[in-house]
């Protein structure tokens, strides 16, 4: 145990916590809208995460950016990432839609309880991640280098790099953008309507088949926004990619309070910051049983997560 | 006719909660269903809202068979709930909770007439606009309850038990603005458990026992009927 | 009744269970063990090809008296290791095995093989404690782990001439004992040292620290899946240092993982030798039968089959005899000059061990690396 | 028997409860009424371990029920019926009593795993636990010389003893006949009904009826009433929650009035309806008397 | 599109209800017959390695072996079903109990592990059974008060500790793991049967290349442990576990401690999953955290939901076919898991109730289809 490394540390490592946790928060997102809405764990969501990724590889080669292609200008790069976020979200969108009709609407249609609803998901999972894996042959693909790191300012002795600003901020950015939409438009209203009391939703004239496309295309949109995040910091992918970011993910939402964005965002981050922290102290293989050791002390005395259940509602 | 209700059935699981109700409602009147707890008068709420699928018979409302369209469709056609326990939203806020009552309407001036309106009706609800819905009291959640469903200009707007937890002065208070409702010209079909107040404002009302309808009358007729008075008064 | 069915299945087991002596010579089987399917399958496929190619060309010249090559597809997988071992045990006509190609499904096959006298030479598994689990039949065509980790060191201290190494591991049994090996012979070399975690991908604390810590090079103790991306996050965080790793990483999936950019330079080390390094006409043979570059293994597979079908050609026809043929084998291969020790393990001095670099987005050998 | 003093129960900012006070006494049948929200479920919530009383103490023979697991609670004495019937809906009829009955046993899961803990059986009891016929009844021929050596597992002796009471208890309620049905299978009165077996399953002091008579009509409410007597007339005290007034009329000895969590009146029912405070409350103002 | 599934989903449910026919004939068959027929498939059972039945051995891989694993993984599904059919605790994270008792087993008994002492096999077994069962409560002691999904997630976590600790602890020995991991040796093998042996060439009944003596022992202890649960399943034990999963509520309202019923049931899942684990690794002979992931154990929790959650036939039917049709199917080993996802989707769709269901569960499901809500 290294207590002193943390301590000297602090500041570094929180940075790279709060980036790896900006990810995990992307990523929670779709676990909390969806399981705010259905109280359903979209075991999927891991693989709409894993689909965004190599999106991302697709969309840069067919733009002429394959793997070890010289990075453009920064416009250029910034142009790349947009477009990579554009499809990747909407490829990641589709997918959860595709698996939302095909694996959760038949069920729902007959009323089937919660557990043939994990099954079926943990089916959609393995179809996905097996899917890719055949395609890929279960080889990792790489991408371009698109993002030099460079320090743009020291905090409290941490330097701070443009990547770990860009992921930090594009990650908040994308999160303020759906809080407002669920909080503010009508839509987001009926998505609230719909997770606080479904048939009464269904009184004030909210269609509860629409209200779930649109958490499962905003949800997958999220994560493939998280996917470009993540391969410009990684720079490779595989077909098994979203198991651990999705557990990751989901034991953030959890952390948070699981239908809560708020709680979504700050789990993420919190998640991140910790186990970035515990590894300091206890060595990085050790990073996946800090995360969870957290979790499970938290709900010992937070049962609902830390800010509380439910979508939209801002009660502690 | 307004709503019609044809030899309607229904069940939960495998208990048979309505045993082939048929009632009409009729356009500008205001309706009552009477009846014990258990008696099938919020089921019957529920199958013309649409939130349970009827067994058997048909409903149809406004010249038009709803028997088996979604409930979110029958709000666009003019039927508006507020449902039993009042269902209020309780993360949002009164004015938010107003506006999913508008939420398949899309006119924005319309809107803010209505909410103008529901605000005069209810001054109460005004003061607590942007308090958040689930710390409000009993009576405060009921006329958010009626103000929200009135809020989607329902041509029929049900009422499931809006007296239950009121006080009585508050009571008096919720009659009378139903029965204003109802004469700026919305038909509303009510469920009560307050016989007397229910009977002595409808115009006419159905007795229900046992997932069946066992009278109907007017109001003044059922009011002075002995066996009501039996049934719910306790005295012969 | 459960008496009677039991006598009637060990009677079915007595056919091809029992002693071997009556075996004639003309119908030997023996077995490539490894990984055809799964996420490991490409080392699989090249070492089937190897032994394939070996046992094409014995048939080819032996055409009355043919060896069939048996495949076993373990997917890599241990738990699925034992039932295969088993299976190649009860086929009395298989009297040696290619393979099993990785350690951890050798672990688990090579105690069956082992004592039902299979013989067993790998080409590929090179977990040092495999020739201490005191499986008699057990072989091994290469160095192991322990002969690669200071052949690696020395190449860094007396070729690259490097004065600073920062070590990384991840704490696997691979990438620790090559790191620990690598720590022993630099020795003073070493300035600083750190643990990954399996399918670790944020590497933004190490590659901090390392370029905090004025290392001129790094050595990686582990596999493809972390190296590439840390190397990647490495050289885009403006790090220089020189890049050394083990065989775990020498794939061309490094290359497109890290980029070519990232990864150019980098040297890897192998205790297999480059195919077209290898003796004789091997790789254009290769090429010919397979349509493809030979790749890693590969040679190592064609000698493994070669040294058992020689043993084969020379009539020993029961697993006893080969294993006695194979212990006191003495011959060329095509990558080294095999003699094996009483453990199983390679002579010392027949350990190859290469260095390849990354050079234009291949990796193309170097040299073999010094041995003192 | 059961003392409730003082009570007052809040959820956030509304209160539930407002000091209430009453007591049930030993043998009668209570009867709790008042409008709809008035408080009464939560009262039955409170009495049963479900809610916990903000303030105020209910205590049950003496001792106090604030505390305590809800199944110790049970334990004490106290059985309770719901207002939206809560069975096991995928047990049959039988089963669903004996959970009732198994708040009474000592089996433990190693004793159910091993059955090897032998209980001596009296010669009288034996003809009472072997209802089953054939192994079981050599069984017991073998044994009535030599019951005190072999015995039967408390397991075995419990099941039957269960079994025995479990349909005794669907006879009283009128529903033996279907037994092996499962829950959700019973029509509706006949789901009512098996709570209260399975309530009374538990050897109850007290028994709490929330709305037994929901939904029924007349003549079900009739043999309600008599059910009810009956159960009185076996030792049980009857707190009763109903809506309908005749059915409180005729079976309580007195009944105590609820409205807005407050408890408004109390008495014999003769008292009680000429309250002018409950017919305000509970019958509702006439609309002309505004 | 919509009318094909409708109809298959009829016809399926044609055979559903002939699959419940059948079992209503066979309880009402006679308890003489049952038990006749019930002794004559357990000897089928045991002799199956021996009867070489095409079509159904596997060609690639032994079959003995391949039956071994179907064994222990009914095993590993009893347990399961103990805590997710009967109880209806969902466990995603079983395998960390699995990997406790083989553990345990290696640890105590191997002469290659860092502990000192050494115990045989027959008194390494209980012990590993004692050490998974407490360390079923102790994960259970403060979780078990948490909610369904809850549960699901902590118990994940609980998985990926186990195994995170396996591959970097020392007592583990790391990712190099524990070879020599103890087997029932002769001498554990009770004397009257000295006969045995020797109808099998000679070769030691539990030896690496004979593993029908694994077979036999893993068979035998299936059967005893799915009588034991079945005795507990028809006890109040069973009876309190089944109101529980109904509703938890009304069962401590009617003096069920739920608790403590729900401890047991996790203490009882997490004793078979650490035998099952013990008795796989003691014929496996090595030991490492490899095969301890995750993705194993979601799959089981898969086959018990698939075969049948709550009924012992179903989920060892649904665990038979996740360990033996990948073996008997090697062709596809690229692509067995890619079909195993299609088919649960299939599987949920067609036959939520799974292969072999038990009755109640059913009735349930049909009820709940009838009431969905308008579409």
């Amino acid at each position: 145990m290294n207590f002193q490394f943390v301590l000297d540390n602090l500041a570094a490592l929180t940075v790279t916590g709060l980036t790896q946790g900006s990810i995990y928060a992307l990523v929670a997102l779709g676990y909390t809208l969806v399981y705010g809405v259905l109280r359903l764990i979209n075991f999927a969501h891991s693989e709409v995460f894993m689909i965004g990724t190599f999106t991302t590889t697709i969309i840069w080669a067919a733009l002429g950016f394959g793997v070890g292609a010289a990075a453009p200008s920064t416009l250029g790069v910034l142009g790349l990432i947009l477009a990579a976020v554009l499809a990747a979200g909407a490829a990641s969108g589709a997918t959860a839609l595709v698996v939302e009709r095909v694996a959760y609407r038949p069920l729902r249609k007959r009323n089937a309880p919660p557990l043939i609803f994990l099954i079926s998901a943990i089916g959609a999972s393995v179809a996905l991640m097996e899917a890719a894996g055949a395609i890929t042959n279960r080889q990792p693909r790489g991408m371009p280098s698109l993002v030099f790191p460079k320090v743009q300012f020291s905090i409290f002795g941490a330097d701070v790099t443009n990547l770990q600003l860009g992921i930090i901020f594009s990650a908040l950015l994308m999160w303020v953008g759906l809080d407002t939409f669920i909080n503010r438009s009508r839509l987001g209203r009926g998505v609230r309507a719909v997770a606080q009391n479904p048939e009464v939703a269904a009184l004030m004239g909210v269609n509860k088949d629409r209200v779930i496309m649109l958490i499962f295309i905003l949800g997958g949109a999220m994560a493939g926004a998280a996917s470009v995040l993540y391969d410009v910091k990684v720079g490779l992918t595989t077909y098994s990619v979203g198991f651990l970011i999705g557990i990751k993910a989901f034991t953030a939402a959890v952390l948070g309070g699981i239908g809560n964005l708020r709680g979504a965002l700050l789990g993420g981050l919190l998640l991140g910051v910790v186990e970035n922290y515990g590894a300091g102290v206890f060595g990085n293989q050790w990073m996946d049983v800090v995360a969870f050791l957290v979790l499970v002390v938290v709900l010992l005395f937070r049962p609902n997560g830390l800010l509380g259940e439910s979508l939209g509602r801002a009660r502690a | 006719m307004l709503l019609e209700l044809k030899d309607v059935s229904l069940a939960y699981g495998r208990i048979v909660a309505l045993h082939g109700i048929s009632l009409t409602v009729d356009e500008g009147e205001i309706v009552a269903l009477i009846g014990a707890n258990g008696a099938g008068k919020s089921t019957t709420m529920r199958a013309v809202s649409g939130l349970r699928p009827v067994l058997k018979g048909s409903i149809s409302f406004d010249g038009q068979d709803i028997t088996k369209m979604r409930a979110d469709l029958r709000v666009i056609r003019g039927v508006s709930q507020s449902p039993e326990g009042r269902g209020i939203f309780p993360g949002m806020s009164v004015r938010e909770n107003l506006e999913m009552g508008a939420y398949t309407r899309r006119n924005r001036p319309e809107i803010d007439k209505d909410l103008e309106r529901v605000f005069g009706l209810f001054p109460r609800l005004k003061e607590r606009e942007k308090q958040s819905g689930g710390t409000m009291s009993g009576g405060e959640q009921q006329m958010l309850a009626v103000g929200r469903a009135l809020m989607s200009r329902p041509k029929l707007l049900l009422l499931d038990e809006p007296s239950m937890g009121l006080a009585p002065m508050l009571i008096q208070q919720i009659f009378d603005i139903i029965v204003e409702i109802n004469q700026q010209g919305t038909t509303v079909l009510l469920v009560e458990q307050n016989a007397q107040q229910a009977l002595s404002r409808a115009h006419r009302a159905y007795v229900l026992e046992t997932g069946r309808i066992v009278k109907e009358g007017t109001g003044a007729e059922l009011l002075h009927d002995p066996a009501v008075k039996d049934a719910y008064l306790g005295v012969a | 009744m459960v008496g009677l069915l039991v006598g009637a299945a060990a009677c079915a087991k007595d056919d091809d269970g029992g002693d071997t002596t009556s075996a004639s010579s003309c119908d030997s089987k023996i077995a490539f063990f490894g990984a055809l399917t799964g996420g490991n399958a490409q080392l699989g496929i090249n070492i089937r090809d190897g032994a394939k190619l070996a046992v094409d060309e014995y048939n080819k010249a032996n055409a009355n008296c043919k060896v069939t090559l048996v495949e076993k597809d373990s997917a890599g997988d241990p738990a699925q290791a034992s039932g295969l071992a088993t299976s190649v045990v009860q086929d009395a006509k298989i009297l040696g095995t290619v393979g099993p190609a990785f350690s951890g499904e050798s672990k688990v096959a090579n105690p069956i093989l082992s004592k039902e006298g299979v013989v067993i030479i790998t080409p590929s598994a090179t977990n040092p404690a495999l020739s201490k689990q005191g499986d008699k039949t057990f072989h091994r065509a290469l160095g192991n782990d322990a002969s690669q980790g200071p052949g690696a060191a020395l190449y860094m201290k007396n070729v690259m001439k490097v004065q600073k190494t920062y070590v990384i591991d991840d704490a696997s049994e691979y990438g620790k004992g090559l790191a620990d090996q690598v720590k022993t012979t630099l020795a003073a070399g070493v300035i600083g040292s750190g643990v990954v975690k399996e399918q670790q991908t944020d590497f933004g604390t190490l590659v901090q620290e390392i370029n905090k810590s004025g290392a001129d090079s790094i050595f990686w103790g582990g596999y493809l899946r972390e190296a590439a991306p840390f190397l990647k996050q490495f050289r885009e965080a403006g790090g220089k240092a020189k890049f050394v790793a083990g065989d775990g990483v020498k794939d061309p999936k490094f290359v497109e993982g890290a980029g070519a950019t990232a990864a150019e330079g980098a040297i890897l080390t192998c205790p297999c030798v480059p195919p077209e390094k290898a003796g004789g006409t091997f790789a254009a043979d290769y090429k010919t039968a397979t349509g493809h570059e030979a790749s890693t293994y590969s040679a190592e597979a064609f000698d493994a089959a070669n040294i058992l079908l020689q043993g084969i050609k020379a009539g020993n026809t029961t697993r006893e005899k080969l294993e006695t043929f194979v212990d006191g084998y003495t011959g060329e291969g095509v990558t080294t000059k095999f003699k094996f020790q009483a453990d199983g393990d390679i002579d010392p001095s027949a350990v190859a061990v290469w260095a390849y670099t990354v050079k234009g987005g291949q990796i193309v050998a170097l040299e073999r690396t010094p041995t003192s | 028997m059961l003392e409730v003093d003082n009570v007052t129960i809040r959820f956030g900012g509304v209160v539930a409860l407002d000091g209430v006070d009453f007591v049930v006494r030993e043998g009668e049948i209570l009867g709790l009424i008042g409008p709809n929200g008035a408080g009464k479920t939560t009262c039955f919530n409170a009495i049963t371990g479900v809610a916990k009383p903000t303030k105020g103490a209910i205590r049950f023979n003496g001792e106090s029920v604030a505390g305590r697991k809800r199944y110790k609670i049970t334990r004490l004495g106290i059985a309770r019926t719901f207002q939206n019937i809560r069975l096991f809906p995928e047990m049959t009829a039988l089963e669903n009593v004996l959970v009732g009955a198994d708040a009474r046993h000592k089996t433990s899961v190693v004793g159910a795993l091993l059955r090897v803990y032998r209980v001596p059986v009296k010669r009288h009891e034996l003809a009472e636990v072997t209802a089953t016929g054939g192994l079981a009844r050599l069984a017991q021929q073998a044994r009535r010389t030599g019951q005190r050596f072999f015995g039967l597992s408390r397991h075995t002796l419990e099941e039957r003893a269960a079994r025995a009471k479990a349909t005794e208890l669907l006879r009283l309620v009128g529903i033996d006949v279907r037994a092996g049905e499962l829950a959700r299978n019973l029509s509706y009165g006949e789901q009512r009904r098996l709570e209260i077996a399975r309530a009374l399953a538990t050897e109850p002091g007290l028994l709490c009826l929330d709305e037994p008579a929901a939904g029924f009509n007349p003549a079900e409410k009739e043999e309600l009433l008599a059910l009810i007597r009956k159960i009185r007339d076996t030792g049980v005290t009857v707190l009763l929650i109903e809506h309908d007034m005749r059915l409180v009329m005729g079976v309580t000895d007195r009944i105590v009035v609820m409205e807005f969590g407050k408890k408004i009146a109390e008495g014999t029912p003769a008292e009680v309806r000429e309250n002018p405070k409950v017919i305000a409350a509970y019958l509702g103002v006439p609309a002309d008397a505004a | 599109m919509n009318a094909l599934l409708e109809s298959a989903r009829r016809a399926d449910e044609r055979r559903a209800k002939a699959a419940i026919g059948i079992r209503d004939r066979w309880s009402s068959l006679p308890r003489p017959w049952r038990i006749a027929v019930l002794i004559a498939f357990i000897a089928l059972l045991y002799s199956l390695p021996g009867l070489d039945i095409p079509l159904i051995t596997t060609p690639d891989t032994d079959f003995t072996s391949v039956l071994f694993l179907c064994a222990v993984y009914v095993l590993v599904a009893v347990g399961l079903n103990v805590v997710i059919g009967l109880a209806g605790l969902l466990d995603l994270g079983y395998i960390g109990f699995y990997a406790v008792g083989a553990y345990t087993v290696a640890i105590l008994g191997s002469p290659n592990s860092p502990v000192v002492v050494k115990y045989p096999w027959i008194v390494c077994v209980p012990i590993a059974i004692a050490v998974a069962m407490l360390s079923g409560v102790i994960l259970g002691w403060p979780t078990l008060r948490l909610r369904g999904d809850y549960l699901a997630i902590v118990t994940l976590g609980f998985g990926e500790i186990i195994r995170v600790f396996a591959l970097n602890s020392d007592i583990t020995n790391g990712n190099r793991g524990i070879n020599a991991v103890p087997t029932p040796s002769e001498a554990d093998w009770p004397s009257w049967m000295t006969w045995f042996p020797t109808i099998h060439e000679g070769r030691p009944v539990f030896s690496v290349s004979s593993v029908i003596g694994f077979y036999w022992l893993a068979l035998t202890v299936v059967i005893i442990c799915m009588l034991g649960v079945r005795r507990l399943e028809r006890s109040r034990v069973g009876r309190s576990w089944l109101a529980i999963r109904e509703d938890e509520e009304a069962a401590e309202l009617m003096g069920v401690p739920t608790f403590k019923y729900k401890l047991w049931a996790f203490a009882i899942g997490a004793a078979l999953g650490g035998l099952s684990g013990a008795l796989f690794f003691s014929k496996q002979t090595f030991i490492n955290a490899q095969g301890f992931d995750l993705f194993t154990s979601i799959l089981w929790v898969a086959a018990v939901v698939i075969g049948g959650a709550g009924n012992q036939l179903g989920v060892a039917v649904g665990a038979i076919l996740l360990a033996y049709l990948p073996e008997r199917f090697r062709e596809f080993t690229d692509y067995r898991l890619l079909i195993f996802g299609v088919a649960l989707i299939v599987m949920t769709i067609f036959r939520p109730q799974g292969l072999l269901p038990s009755r109640r569960r059913t009735v349930e499901l049909e009820d709940r289809a009838k009431e969905a809500p308008v579409a």
